[in-house]
């Protein structure tokens, strides 16, 4: 068994993960390289989820009998973690959303609404960058559309990087809001926050930054980060399916428009108008994913008891090996950074001729699970002028072993088409 | 009976004969909703220099939201407002205490009858009936003052 | 024990749901008369979310691997089994939300967003009902302040139905889009359907029905119904929290804007310009509520084998019981139709003078779980001129014992306050 | 092995030696997407009368979609639009049987070579990309007839 420093004790990791038992065609343990994708989920969560179904399950906010308190506690408790665990001032600025997709339309919608000093129209701009998630370039492209207000974005470098060289055109005195990414989904960079941060403070511009390959990885804060709007979502966090995160600084939350109206999210109601509630409540409407809620207060606990620090070195450890490994594959190409410097752990690759597709099936058939296409960032595809990449992604629960036989199975991939 | 210590004998006594109930003249006005259940008040208080002439109020709710804006009018009137703010605080704090908070001698000189309120505060949805009155107080206050029609 | 005609077995249903076996305040057992602010879920539910998590838990629609397609097979099989037990038509009409209130927000934006004929705008008009819950009210509000479009309702008759004596006049060839609910979650009416689509389609308008509370509990069939949209959230009908749908004519979900961007809704992107997936994808940004959706299908195949119209003949046995027994409280009054026609199981009052919460609070302690306030419906209380109610609803694994037990601590109620 | 099922010999052939790979004239032109993966495909149909002549294409995509272009090249042209037609449901079929139809005799006659993605239809996320060709020329046929190009 390959020793790395820096590793976590996988082997009593691994037993919390049901799935990571399971076998698939004939007897083959699986080897889950997918987690960029979602994260297996842990049993302390799966207990949570029940326990709460089980002995606690009532709508939230409006009850007076027992339950209808334990669950508004643990509903609010849940909120009580998230902020704890991403150092947010104060827990009402955290809102519950279905995902991390849900939380980007909501800032980019809060903006169309919003009054000045904070609306986007036709004379202003939006910036973010090539190498997002389709759930950060579409949200905006529709508030261009409906507003007028000019999309532009940062272009990639030829290893991956963000190209910040023209980043005074990009980000001007027009700019209302600046969205990137903290982790690219696809190729694992980290970007350079603060130098982002620091020009758009400079001309008044939001920025708001999709953590959600950032949220599982390492630690993520708030207030170091600088920035008025951070989003994740749960399912990539050891967390349930159905819940995201919306972070966002209290006076920004206090002076936008709510976005989807409903129950909850109100203060009073008549037929002819409607006060809203006070953040976060403003921002959720309707009967909130309530079990989600306290399924993701579990998966932080789970994650802060390891602690993310831990988490991630040892993901630079399987980074750091699987990069040596990988570039061992004879005419495999990684796209992205090509070192373990400044990246996650989501490496992506091309493997000479062979499709992805095809790549990802027969590994498939050795029990290897990896993604393949366009990991919805296809800009990025376009800009290598690739079809699709296969991507491997790690976790608290990967092993070097892991890495091994993904090398293997890349191996006889090459057989099998050569 | 758990209930009897939300439901002390005093709280039902203002539920059922509140103090000062009905609107007055006063220096500001404030009308406080409570989302959660739909209680509201419309508070009004006057100054008579730094000294509370009057807390009026209406309003609809429960016996816990109108025993304690009784309770509060009872409490406050005649009070100059540093000592009247000193209430408002360690009745605050009790509210929030969650149960785990015994009123001691002190706390019962200071707050009276409103000690009888302990118990609810064991009891996360209500302690905003609790509240709502005394939140109403505090920001008529803040805006009698900032009209400058006190000192 | 009280014995009524049309009673399902309550006793094996009763030992599908663990909560029910709940006691509070030093072992009372727990009577569980809030279902219409949200149902308990049987084992099978969570016996399904649990299979998926521990075994299939995979992002859905990109994976070539097994256990992904494995995922993707139990989402989109969910949406089948979704589609046969509204009879919709097809099931690519089935849109996955996060809750009724998304349900309905994301009609309204379709349509606030949509090019001629469905476009609202300020020279169109709006209707809805004061019957409404908020969700199916501040979405309309926020509509039509943002295009100027004119908001119209229905009232209310003092016996808790739908004043449609001026229907020529509140639905006009203005009209785009009427909303309202099938049954009343304050006050259980149930409404004639028929009566008001005829209306709107004389003039051409759009209809979106609001079944949230009828979904749980009747036989519901989009294309009986002739509606163009049908809104309901699976929490309510024995479902994990976190999943919503939308039921929408294929035709104007096809030529309908999409609502929330992102990854999954889309066809192709690339920075200047997307294309979106047809539907139902094209409404689903982000990963989807995943389990859940897997959930509801499980909560869907639990109520098929029990039969809607066995359910729904239970419940109006209990409702006949209720409203008899409610009757026989001195100074209580039914707020809503007072018998048991054309009505669900869901009934409000008021006891007196004592104001709901008190009612509510007494009713705990013996063990009693009973919604209290406004229940999102804020306009119905005003409509009677009283600050709230107090609301027992009931469902399938409900007894006349528990009708008894609300009766006796009503009893309670008023000696304590007497 | 299982994947021997999907990776047959025939469709590996294809996959390596295309035919009639490359985009020429045509009556109309279609461009279709798979939006699970990223296959695109642009193809062309030219007619002759009821004949068709030609079907040229251009594209990316994995070893199956390829290989499936260059077996519906093979097979439909020369043939007449009913026939084709014919082969084109047969396909379909086969592909959407979900591993439950085994080719008989009567079937390799109208599929010929493409009867070897038999084991492809196991594979739902695959399906696509075997019929992404397939739905193109349907597509192509469609808007070339609406055209009037033909007959
Ligand atoms: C009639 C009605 N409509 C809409 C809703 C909103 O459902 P949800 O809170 O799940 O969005 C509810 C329940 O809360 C309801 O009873
Ligand atoms: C960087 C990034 N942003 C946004 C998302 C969207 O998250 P979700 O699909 O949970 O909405 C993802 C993952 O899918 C992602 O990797």
């Amino acid at each position: 068994m390959t020793q790395l420093p820096g590793l976590l004790d996988t082997e009593a990791i691994r037993k919390d993960f049901p799935l990571l038992d399971r076998t698939v065609h004939d007897g083959k343990k699986i080897v889950y390289l997918d987690s960029a994708a979602t994260s297996q989920k842990p049993r302390q969560v799966l207990d949570a989820l029940n326990e709460y179904y089980e002995r606690h399950n009532a709508n939230v906010h409006r009850g007076v009998y027992t339950i209808a308190e334990e669950a508004t506690a643990l509903y609010e408790g849940a909120r009580d973690k998230v902020a704890a665990f991403i150092n947010a001032p104060s827990r009402n600025e955290v809102i519950f959303t279905k995902n991390a997709s849900e939380s980007l339309n909501l800032v980019a919608n809060m903006l169309g609404w919003a009054d000045e000093p904070y609306r986007v129209d036709h004379e202003t701009e939006i910036v973010t960058t090539e190498m997002e998630h389709h759930s950060n370039i579409v949200p905006w492209q529709l508030l261009s559309q409906r507003t007028g207000a000019k999309l532009k974005w940062f272009g990639i470098t030829d290893d991956g990087r963000l190209d910040l060289s023209n980043i005074n055109e990009i980000i001007t005195e027009k700019t209302k809001i600046v969205s990137f990414t903290l982790v690219s989904n696809i190729m694992g960079t980290i970007n350079p926050v603060e130098q982002i941060v620091r020009r758009a403070q400079e001309v008044g511009a939001l920025v708001c930054i999709d953590a959600s390959q950032a949220a599982p990885h390492m630690v993520l804060d708030v207030q170091a980060l600088q920035a008025d709007f951070v989003a994740f979502t749960g399912h990539k966090m050891v967390g349930p399916t159905g819940i995201g995160v919306l972070w966002g600084r209290q006076e920004l939350l206090e002076d936008l428009p709510p976005f989807l109206g409903g129950g909850e999210m109100i203060e009073t109601v008549s037929m002819h108008s409607s006060t809203y509630a006070p953040a976060p409540h403003k921002f959720e409407a309707g009967t909130p994913p309530i079990a989600q809620a306290v399924g993701l207060g579990a998966a932080v606990d789970y994650l802060s008891a390891i602690g993310m620090e831990n988490i991630h070195r040892h993901e630079q450890a399987i980074t750091a090996y699987a990069v040596k490994r990988l570039l061992e594959v004879p005419d495999l190409r990684i796209i992205g950074p090509a070192t373990a410097e400044d990246r996650g752990a989501t490496i992506s690759f091309t493997l000479g001729d062979i499709h992805p597709h095809d790549v990802g099936q027969v590994l498939d058939e050795e029990g290897i699970a990896v993604r393949v296409g366009h990991h919805c960032a296809r800009p990025v595809c376009l800009r290598y002028g690739i079809p699709a990449t296969t991507r491997a992604s790690f976790y608290l629960y990967s092993t070097p072993a892991e890495v091994d036989a993904l090398v293997d199975g890349l191996n006889h991939v090459r057989n099998f088409f050569g | 009976m758990k209930l009897d210590s939300m439901y002390q004998e005093v709280i039902l006594d203002h539920y059922k004969h509140p103090h000062g109930r009905g609107l007055r003249d006063g220096d500001a006005e404030v009308h406080h909703v409570n989302p959660t259940c739909g209680d509201e008040i419309t508070l009004r208080v006057r100054y008579d220099g730094e000294t509370i002439a009057d807390v009026s109020y209406e309003g609809q709710g429960c016996s816990i939201s109108q025993a304690s804006a009784s309770v509060l009018n009872e409490l406050l009137v005649g009070k100059e407002l540093g000592e009247a703010q000193k209430i408002q605080a360690a009745f605050l704090e009790l509210m929030q205490s969650k149960g785990q908070l015994e009123p001691d001698d002190a706390m019962e000189e200071v707050l009276e009858d409103a000690v009888a309120f302990a118990g609810v505060s064991k009891y996360p949805a209500r302690v905003k009936c609790a509240l709502l009155s005394w939140m109403a107080w505090k920001d008529a206050t803040a805006k009698a003052l900032s009209e400058g029609k006190t000192a």
